[in-house]
């Protein structure tokens, strides 16, 4: 029990509990969060190690389909905004918002490009005629067919992840620029963070699994 | 305050804030891997070249953990969940592959 | 903990359900954060659907009465028990004891004021409800009923005409309100645990609900990505089940079992918590082998990781894969078997008074033995290929889901209903609907083990005469059921606003939630428990001879 | 119910040993809970004793549940290794399931609705399906295998005495999954050998609504099932859907029959599901004549 507790009663919230404040636990609760993610992908590596254990030619033979180019290039884009990530949040740590914000911008621009470069990527794709629920995708040899499947299933869920954290990273922006989120309280911008590591994480799982296999 | 749980008053305590060249560091390390694994695949397609990414790869992912994550320095508690996530995906794999393998 | 105003000090005194200032009436449930209110948000809600999903079970049991089709055909029959198994396991007893019942004690259990994210629990309760509004919408939604069993299994829900893609995508925002509810009880129970109160120092329901929120978070996923992909698979044409695209209908079933083996014990690790409050408090003894009991709910958790492919023996998995999943099946039967011996260990030399919630928890000792011991024979491999798909899975999985985990939902009601609302059921009324539910559940089920053994397969709408007799008794069953289940709901229902005043702690029971008012105030508790004692120590109990009414039915 | 395979009594000796100790185990468990509710009910027993556990106790619960599972995998395993090692030599049978009904081809090629075979020789199934899962279900062969679609999986059994068994589908395949039954035929050896060799010619075409599984659809005498009943079809008006929604009167002629027979999606009578699986690659074009003459008939 707390007083600003008993002041949020007062103030009329209805019977909306205070939320404590725990770090810690939230800090817990986003890990439990980002395995929940995890274990969210681990179906869909599940699946691709079936499959490719099944017809590992199929696979080696249709990666030659996918730009390697692009997909190292989006590596790039991703390990370096996973950099400036931290960065802001070390920034904050040490009390420098506006650095923090600038690493924070750095992050959402590097993430526009990666979902830029994913868009050319995609829609090269899909001019070929390769895209799930084509005639085109349907001809092919079974096993190619379940490897594009495969990449537009693990790559477009990945790239709604990609989506949901410049979201997330808006908000916070807003946020940090206002103040409610500062060095004493930076937890929201912590796991921001934590989520966009793993998104990075995938994504690092991704490259091997797609673009290096032929 | 808080009198329901006595752990808070550690649970916010100031996180400790590593220096940035480390972060700098760990990026170049991950952008060398990364050229690693690429140049293996394109130089020795085939088996050395998988067989670098399934070296490499795991080994970038244990960077981007222990040090962008910060899992290096939070509890042990913390390291054994995420250990027992992956460890439980690990399982799911390894026991479909009892059917998948022998067939 | 000084409470500065008035206001402030309506937290701590008074009823968690007395109007408050602020919100009122129902838009101040819909808003509440308070993890009482939730968790009786999510009884109403969850009940009606128990409600209709066994009405719908029941007509199940009035078309069986004979073969030859009585009034259901068989389409409607494939949409109704497809809808039962659906509403049981997704929208009732999945989330069930851990939303109802989970939510309202475990703060209570552990001294704290509320759950580690007030806010989010809320959440899930509105996503719970979308995920049912969904699956309710996906009746009337063009394509009609789904009609594919509670599974899914591919191609045939991949073909179908039916509303399987509202289904499943219902299903999978159902998962997602269990897995917020599963980071919030873990991080609850590592945070907010009441000075002086260590892991091993916390009640076995709270034990129970840890390893059931490991599950829900580790397990759910994969089962959410598998029915997204079972619905582009519908729309899309992805491949990933389909033989005609070197898609694999066996992988489905891995996937999906993956988690829905590991859900059968989000079912029955909390409802064995359940029984682990009760059996002490009644035998007022310390609980025998508290470590023991801690311990085998999380290697039950962790076993139930392995063995999912015991649902999958006739599919034409490798022999390998078969008999690994054998023997790895019949290792979580160990840790249950000690539970069972532990809790009669705990009523030897108790000084036992019979009560309500403790019929229910010996009822459920039985019950569930069955339950689990007919799992054996599905575990081994010779016996499980005659015996899969027959009625004999459908007696192991009511025995076990409906035996266990109902009843001991049932038990738990009885057991904190007085603490939940400050007054008691009349507990004559709720002895004789417990005998009612004990000899219509068994007349009810039974049988069907008999009919599994020879021969009779599951989802069948119509059957060869040979089966007629014990069909006939099943359903008669039933009827007796339906008195003892309604019975009961009505009792409690009038206790609500008819019952006695009950007192604070009516059993003489020990743990924290029971040291605070009957209904506990806004948060939990006037005064904050400091914990010294272990959950079960009844020194003090015997001491002051506690026995508010002294009488044992 | 009598087991009537070769291993059917490997079978139920670990029914009778897992069901029989669970039995046990249950008895003693309801036996003791009931006994310490009396003996140490509140009035005879005020004073409980506070016993914390017992180490040694909870190991000997331990150990010996693990012997006892340990025995109970052992005589399934046993039980399931005989079902599973397919014996040389064995006849061969391509169990072919479709929705709803049973189809059986010998290796010279015969077909059969029911499952005829042999007492005392081993018979090996390859199972497979057109459509959906459904399963491969002798009760008093305690043997059970699905027929999944995209692959065939295995297994046999030697039937020891003759008679005739249910077979029933036991994977749910959608609506008339109760009604996929059909029967196995066990006759002595000779006999066998003489209706296999036994040359009838070509199926005729109401033995081919058999064979193919119309029957389980379509009546010969006017009720409706899932489709509509073949009696008094033919001359008949009636309105049939196209893929892209619009509808068509037609009259039903023998090219109708052909292309509804061969390419049912492309015309969908009003008032039915798309449900027709296609035969195009199902049945030869003898036997679409074959199914036209009959139904043709069928006034
Ligand atoms: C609450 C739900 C619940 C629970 C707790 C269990 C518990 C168990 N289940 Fe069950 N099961 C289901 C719900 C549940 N099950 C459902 C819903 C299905 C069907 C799904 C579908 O197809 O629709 C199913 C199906 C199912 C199958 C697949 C059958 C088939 O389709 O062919 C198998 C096979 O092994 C199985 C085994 C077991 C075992 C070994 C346990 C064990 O955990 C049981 C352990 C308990 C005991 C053993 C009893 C108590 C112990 C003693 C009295 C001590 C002494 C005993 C010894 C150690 C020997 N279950
Ligand atoms: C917790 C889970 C749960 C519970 C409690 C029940 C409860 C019941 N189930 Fe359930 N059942 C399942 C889970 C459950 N079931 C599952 C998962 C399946 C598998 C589905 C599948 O194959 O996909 C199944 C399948 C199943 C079958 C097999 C169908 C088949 O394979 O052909 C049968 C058959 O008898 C059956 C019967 C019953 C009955 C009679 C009840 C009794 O409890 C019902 C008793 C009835 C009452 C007590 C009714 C009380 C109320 C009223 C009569 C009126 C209510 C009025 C209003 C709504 C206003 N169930
Ligand atoms: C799975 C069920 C099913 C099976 C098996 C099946 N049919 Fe059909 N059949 C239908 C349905 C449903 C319709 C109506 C919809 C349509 O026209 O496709 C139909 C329509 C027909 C029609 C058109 C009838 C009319 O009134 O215009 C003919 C002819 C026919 N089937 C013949 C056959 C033959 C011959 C076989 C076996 C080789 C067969 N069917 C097997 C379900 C089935
Ligand atoms: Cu075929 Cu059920
Ligand atoms: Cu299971």
């Amino acid at each position: 029990m707390s007083a600003d507790h008993a002041h949020a009663l007062e103030a009329g919230r209805g019977n909306d509990l205070p939320v404590h404040r725990d770090d810690e636990g939230s800090k817990t609760g986003m890990w439990l969060f980002l395995f929940t993610e995890l274990l969210l992908f681990g179906g869909l590596f599940l699946i691709y190690a079936v499959y490719r254990s099944m017809d590992g030619a199929a696979f080696h033979h249709a990666a030659e389909e996918l730009n390697r180019t692009l997909g190292v290039t989006n590596t790039v884009v991703l390990l370096t905004s996973s950099l400036t990530m931290v960065l802001s949040v070390s920034a904050l740590q040490r009390g420098n918002r506006s650095r923090s914000l600038a690493m924070l911008t750095a992050t959402f621009l590097l993430s526009c490009c990666f979902l830029v470069i994913k868009y050319f990527e995609w829609s090269a794709k899909y001019h070929h005629g390769i895209f799930p629920g084509t005639e085109h995708i349907h001809a092919l040899p079974a096993g190619e067919g379940l490897f594009f499947s495969l990449y537009f299933m693990m790559t477009g869920l990945h790239g709604i992840h990609v989506v949901i954290g410049m979201i997330a990273m808006a908000i916070v922006f807003a946020k940090v620029r206002s103040g409610s989120i500062n060095q004493d309280r930076h937890g929201a911008l912590e796991y921001v963070g934590l989520y966009w590591h793993l998104v990075d994480l995938i994504w690092v799982f991704l490259l091997p699994l797609f673009y290096l296999t032929n | 305050m808080n009198h329901s749980h006595s752990m808070t008053h550690g649970g916010n305590a100031r996180p400790h804030v590593l220096p940035d060249g480390l972060f700098v560091g760990i990026w170049v390390g991950l952008l060398l891997l990364t050229a690693a694994t690429v140049s293996a695949s394109v130089f020795f397609p085939g088996k050395i070249g998988i067989l670098v990414a399934v070296l490499v790869t795991p080994a970038k992912a244990a960077l981007i953990l222990m040090y962008f994550m910060h899992l290096k320095y939070e509890k042990p508690a913390f390291v054994a969940m995420f250990l027992v996530a992956v460890g439980i995906l690990a399982i799911f794999m390894g026991l479909t592959f009892f059917d998948y393998l022998h067939r | 903990m000084a409470a500065p105003s008035s206001v402030a000090a309506f937290g701590t005194t008074g009823s968690y359900l007395d109007t408050f200032p602020g919100r009122r009436g129902l838009w101040g449930w819909l808003t509440t954060v308070d993890h009482k209110k939730i968790g009786l948000m999510y009884a109403a809600a969850m009940f009606t659907f128990f409600l209709v999903g066994m009405a719908l079970g029941f007509l199940i049991r009035l078309e069986l009465l004979q073969p030859g089709t009585q009034f259901i055909g068989p389409k409607t029959y494939n949409s109704v028990f497809t809808l039962h198994g659906v509403i049981m396991i997704f929208l009732f007893i999945v989330p069930g004891i851990p939303a109802i019942l989970g939510n309202f004690i475990l703060p209570l259990q552990l001294g704290a004021e509320d759950v580690a994210f007030p806010r989010l629990n809320l959440l899930s309760w509105y996503v719970y409800m979308v995920g049912a509004v969904m699956a309710l919408a996906s009746l009337f939604i063009s394509g009609g009923p789904i009609d594919t069993g509670w599974t899914f299994y591919a191609p045939y829900a991949v073909n179908t005409q039916t509303n399987v893609s509202w289904a499943v995508l219902a299903a999978f925002v159902l998962g997602f309100s269990s897995i917020l509810t599963g980071m919030n009880f873990i991080t609850t129970i590592h945070r907010l645990r009441a000075p002086g109160m260590g892991f091993f120092g916390m009640p076995l329901f709270c034990w129970g609900l840890y390893a059931t929120s490991w599950i829900q978070i580790i397990a759910t996923p994969v089962v959410g990505i598998t029915l997204v992909l079972l619905f582009l698979e519908r729309t899309l044409g992805i491949g990933f089940f389909d033989p005609s695209r070197g898609g694999d209908p066996i992988l489905y079933q891995h996937l999906f079992w993956i988690y829905s083996h590991p859900v059968v014990y989000v079912m029955i690790l909390p409802a064995m918590g359940i029984i682990s409050e009760i059996l002490p408090t009644f035998a007022r003894r310390t609980i025998f082998g508290y470590k023991a009991i801690a311990m085998s709910s999380m290697a039950i958790a962790v076993v139930g990781y392995l063995v999912w492919g015991h649902h999958m023996f006739t599919v034409g998995m490798s022999d390998t894969a078969r008999w690994i999943f054998s023997i790895l099946t019949f290792f979580v039967a160990v840790p249950t078997g000690v539970k069972v011996f532990n809790w009669m260990a705990t009523l030897y030399r108790g000084s036992i008074e019979v009560r309500v919630p403790l019929l229910y928890a010996l009822g459920w000792v039985f019950l569930f033995s069955i339950g689990g011991l007919t799992g054996l024979a599905n575990g081994a491999l010779a016996t499980d290929i005659h015996i899969h798909d027959t009625a004999y899975i459908v007696g192991h999985f009511h025995y076990t889901m409906f035996g266990g985990a109902v009843i001991g939902m049932f038990a738990g009601l009885h057991f904190w209903f007085p603490k939940i609302y400050g007054r008691m059921y009349d507990e004559k009324r709720a002895t004789w609907a417990w005998g009612l539910i004990m000899v219509g559940f068994n007349t009810l089920y039974f049988p069907m083990l008999i009919l599994g053994i020879m021969g009779m397969p599951r989802r069948y709408q119509d059957y060869l005469p040979q089966f007629s007799f014990w069909h006939m008794v099943s359903t008669i069953g039933s009827w007796i059921l339906v008195a003892g289940i309604l019975l009961m709901f009505f009792n409690l229902l009038r206790a609500i606003r008819h019952g006695k005043i009950a007192g604070d702690n009516p059993w003489g029971a020990t743990t924290l939630e029971w040291k605070t008012s009957s209904p506990p105030p806004l948060l939990n508790f006037a005064q904050a428990p400091v914990v010294t004692t272990g959950p079960y120590d009844f020194t003090e109990i015997l001491a002051k001879g506690h026995d508010p009414e002294a009488k044992s039915l | 119910m009598n087991g009537a395979s070769s291993y059917s009594g490997l079978v139920d000796r670990a029914f009778i040993f897992i069901l029989g100790t669970s039995i046990l185990l249950l008895i003693a468990v309801t036996a003791v809970m009931i006994f310490f509710i009396v003996r140490y009910r509140r009035s005879k027993n005020p004073n409980p004793a506070q016993i914390e556990g017992s180490t040694t106790l909870e190991t000997i619960w331990t150990v010996l549940p693990t012997i006892l599972v340990l025995v109970m995998f052992y005589y399934g395993w046993a039980g399931f290794k005989v079902m599973r090692d397919i014996p040389d030599g064995a006849m061969q049978v391509t169990v072919k399931a479709q929705m709803w009904s049973w189809l059986f081809e010998y290796e010279n090629g015969k077909q059969s609705a029911e499952l005829i075979v042999p007492t005392g020789r081993p018979v090996a199934l390859n199972l497979t399906s057109s459509d959906v899962i459904h399963s491969f279900f002798v009760p008093a062969f305690r043997l059970k295998e699905d027929c999944m679609p995209g692959r065939t999986n295995h297994a046999w059994f030697e039937s020891i005495r003759d008679g005739e068994y249910d077979l029933l589908c036991a994977e749910y395949c959608g609506d008339l999954h109760s009604a996929m039954l059909s029967k196995v035929v066990s006759v002595p050896a000779d006999s066998f050998d003489a209706w296999l060799g036994l040359d009838a010619g070509p199926p005729t075409g109401r033995q081919l609504l058999t064979l193919r599984g119309c029957v389980a659809c379509h009546t010969l005498d006017g009720k409706d099932l899932v489709g509509p009943s073949f009696k008094g079809v033919f001359g008949k008006t009636e309105t049939v859907v196209l893929p892209d929604g619009t509808e068509r009167q037609v009259t039903i002629d023998e090219e109708y029959l052909r292309r509804a027979i061969l390419e049912p999606k492309a015309e969908i009578v009003k008032g039915y599901k798309d449900q027709m699986p296609e035969q195009r690659d199902l049945v030869t074009d003898e036997e679409v004549d074959a199914l036209i003459k009959f139904i043709k008939g069928l006034q």
